[in-house]
């Protein structure tokens, strides 16, 4: 069975650790908020300028000076600062955030990324998102595998114009977790009940499958 | 107005000079800390031809939205736009020019602007149609683009409060792009929900120094919450 | 130390791998805002070769000065050194490296190094012995020269309080090079007067948050002043 | 009679308008602000981190978390500000500052000035004063004339290392006021009682003497 939404999120959140500065991007990786698991604490940064976000507001808590990434009203955690874009930028290009979770179109065996603009038909722009994947060495993209219609969206080469090159080393997608490296995808878990000739058969990109590839634990 | 009391008393006054074809910079995340008035003045004089630059163009019927059905403005630079029909409409009808930029990238040229860097090389974008027409460098390994500094004919910019010197400072994620806009405007403006006396504030705790604050003027802001999200008082 | 907490317990654990030959970067300007104890321990440690990035470099008995009768240091990046004679005897004589660095310019090295820019341009030091085997560019017909950021090995810093969090306030004109300083290093350690618990810091007052700093320790400082001018109570 | 230095401050000040924010330098500029003409406010920058810098502390009020670019403990004035060194430079660097007051060994001709260094003798750093010359339009330079020796430091080629290149436009010395422009030195000022022609005797750089030149007004 395909993963959903919500098992794409506990996925991810398995690899949270103690600790850890996380960027969640728009969509699915902003559930893995809601699947930190016991005993671990993160720190959630959002790019608009604040690291410690919190959880929505209540009405009477709703504060219109105080949003997250995705435009929504949120709140701030126990220790939370704010600071300006060019200082949230500066976290993100840095290297200082320890995991990045966003979307994407498209991602190919050389680590490249397509996930904000489709000619001719979605051009609302990049946002943060090409800061991200320059930035941060920690990141995993979550996708479906492949279109309603069964085109991979794991590529040889993305189709659509890039957002990062040769910056993304893991991808989750609801059908399995897989690793990027020497122009390859590595088949490192799949979803439960997922054959791995389902996967192999919805990976365009060259995919290499080592011995028995275990089951994600959800 | 004498010595360094920046206060005007009129939206006129504040945006005095602007004029058509000039570019201004814009602070404001969404529709979260914008100079929500100022670009209303500038909506009421009908200067035409703008370069704005701004992390978005607002709505329909607020924020930067507003200068789109009079086509006052020539070109966008933003990182992400398109939340109403109007700006989809003029920009697919070649109306309107945009230019797409990172959002860590344009508020680091916003800064390199107001500080006096020319350019700067950043690793975000390489490889992508960001990087076309742009230099390429290697630095340790790894792939870089050149990316040029913005300035503006006039920075506008949303603070919290101010002493009548000019001195900011921004209240939670309000603050966003603001501190930089108000260093890359040759003329700066800045409207503020209230004024106070210099002293008042603590020397520790101002954002944006007023030196690079030229005008001041106190407004009432809607505020405006573009994705209202809220939890059960219960949970 | 779990979870966010970056309060270690002694200097030793603050200090702790740092090895002979790694570059090293320190807040402070002059004897102002300097990590007075996290030198002294580096200088217990007797850690050799190693290369200080820092704006000054101290007098004979205190601040980085104290580093250099064991010949601690190898090289030397700062804007204004000399304020005692052993720095002076070892520059002389070629024991120590100078790397003489126009202020702005290093304070920007740090914060690139922070940010992720690997290099920018500057006007700063175009046509002087600063600018030797440095690109220099033309943009706009002024000159500029290329400047490379600056990362460390280890940041050491001193604020005023923090959060045990790691989130930093400065105080006063200490603050200085320290903000960009604590962004530059692998392994940032920051000593400060008072600790508090997450939330007692407004969080728009942080100067620094959190996520730069690696170890926070709680110390008492001499804070020595090297030009005591004062004025009668009459005037 | 060659000024002294208070007499350079004042003749400086009066260059001060209503609202400038000033950097004064190490030295003679130090002392621009006894003499701030009345009805006049100006703002000083210390580029170590503080604008608004305020007189010197009582004993009581001494604070060695506030000291200027020179070291000295200071005070703040109603309404300073502080900031970090980066924040300081970008000012600086950034044109933000009105007038730059700073002292130099030599100037030329083409407006270069060496003010930080001779070497084999003197080689402490160039602190923040590469980055003034580089950043500000509005530069005063004060200097003597001469060395002791009778030595021009007007020169056509500046002979120690340069903090700037081509950046002065203005140079108040114990002896005149000076525009620099198209590679000349112009006399615009001498003081009380020097001839012009000891000026031009003690002016190496081509020195453009245009009608009567008038005595400062101090």
């Amino acid at each position: 069975m395909a993963l959903t939404r919500e098992q794409l999120a506990q996925r991810v959140a398995q690899e949270l650790q103690d600790g850890y500065y996380v960027n969640l991007g728009i969509g699915i990786p902003t559930l893995v908020a809601n699947y930190i698991p016991e005993g671990i604490e993160v720190m959630l940064q959002s790019e608009n300028g604040l690291l410690g976000m919190g959880q929505f507001p209540t009405e009477a808590e709703i504060d219109a000076d105080l949003i997250n990434a995705g435009k929504q009203t949120v709140t701030m955690a126990k220790g939370a600062s704010i600071f300006d874009s060019a200082q949230s930028f500066a976290m993100i290009r840095g290297g200082h955030v320890d995991l990045t979770v966003l979307g994407a179109f498209e991602v190919d065996i050389n680590g490249n990324i397509a996930s904000y603009m489709i000619p001719g038909k979605l051009i609302k722009g990049m946002g943060g998102a090409m800061d991200l994947v320059a930035g941060a060495d920690n990141i995993i993209v979550t996708m479906t595998h492949a279109s309603k219609h069964g085109v991979s969206k794991l590529l040889s080469n993305c189709t659509l114009p890039l957002t990062g090159k040769g910056c993304i080393k893991r991808v989750l997608t609801d059908l399995a977790f897989i690793e990027i490296k020497n122009g390859k995808f590595y088949l490192l878990e799949r979803a439960p009940g997922v054959s791995v000739a389902e996967i192999i058969s919805l990976t365009e990109g060259e995919l290499v499958v080592e011995g028995d590839v275990p089951e994600m634990q959800l | 107005m004498a010595g360094f009391d920046k206060v005007v008393s009129s939206y006129e006054e504040a945006m005095a000079g602007l004029k058509d074809n000039m570019t201004v910079i814009a602070g404001g995340f969404g529709l979260c800390g914008i100079p929500e008035n100022l670009i209303r003045e500038i909506q009421r004089k009908g200067t035409k031809g703008l370069t704005l630059v701004s992390n978005n163009c607002g709505v329909d019927d607020f924020g930067l939205g507003i200068l789109l059905p009079n086509r006052q403005i020539k070109k966008i630079i933003a990182s992400y736009v398109g939340e109403n029909a109007e700006f989809e409409r003029q920009m697919m009808n070649g109306e309107l020019e945009v230019e797409l930029t990172p959002q860590g990238t344009l508020a680091e040229k916003m800064r390199a602007g107001g500080a006096g860097i020319p350019a700067f090389f950043t690793a975000t974008g390489y490889g992508t149609p960001v990087a076309e027409g742009k230099e390429e460098r290697e630095f340790d390994g790894r792939h870089y683009i050149l990316e040029p500094a913005i300035k503006g004919d006039f920075a506008i910019v949303k603070a919290w409060k101010a002493d009548r010197y000019g001195n900011l400072v921004f209240r939670k994620t309000a603050r966003n792009f603001n501190p930089m806009a108000a260093t890359a405007g040759k003329i700066t403006v800045v409207e503020v929900e209230e004024i106070v006396e210099p002293g008042e504030l603590d020397p520790d705790h101002i954002h944006t120094p007023g030196i690079y604050v030229n005008r001041l003027i106190l407004g009432t802001f809607e505020k405006r919450i573009e994705q209202r999200t809220v939890r059960s008082d219960s949970e």
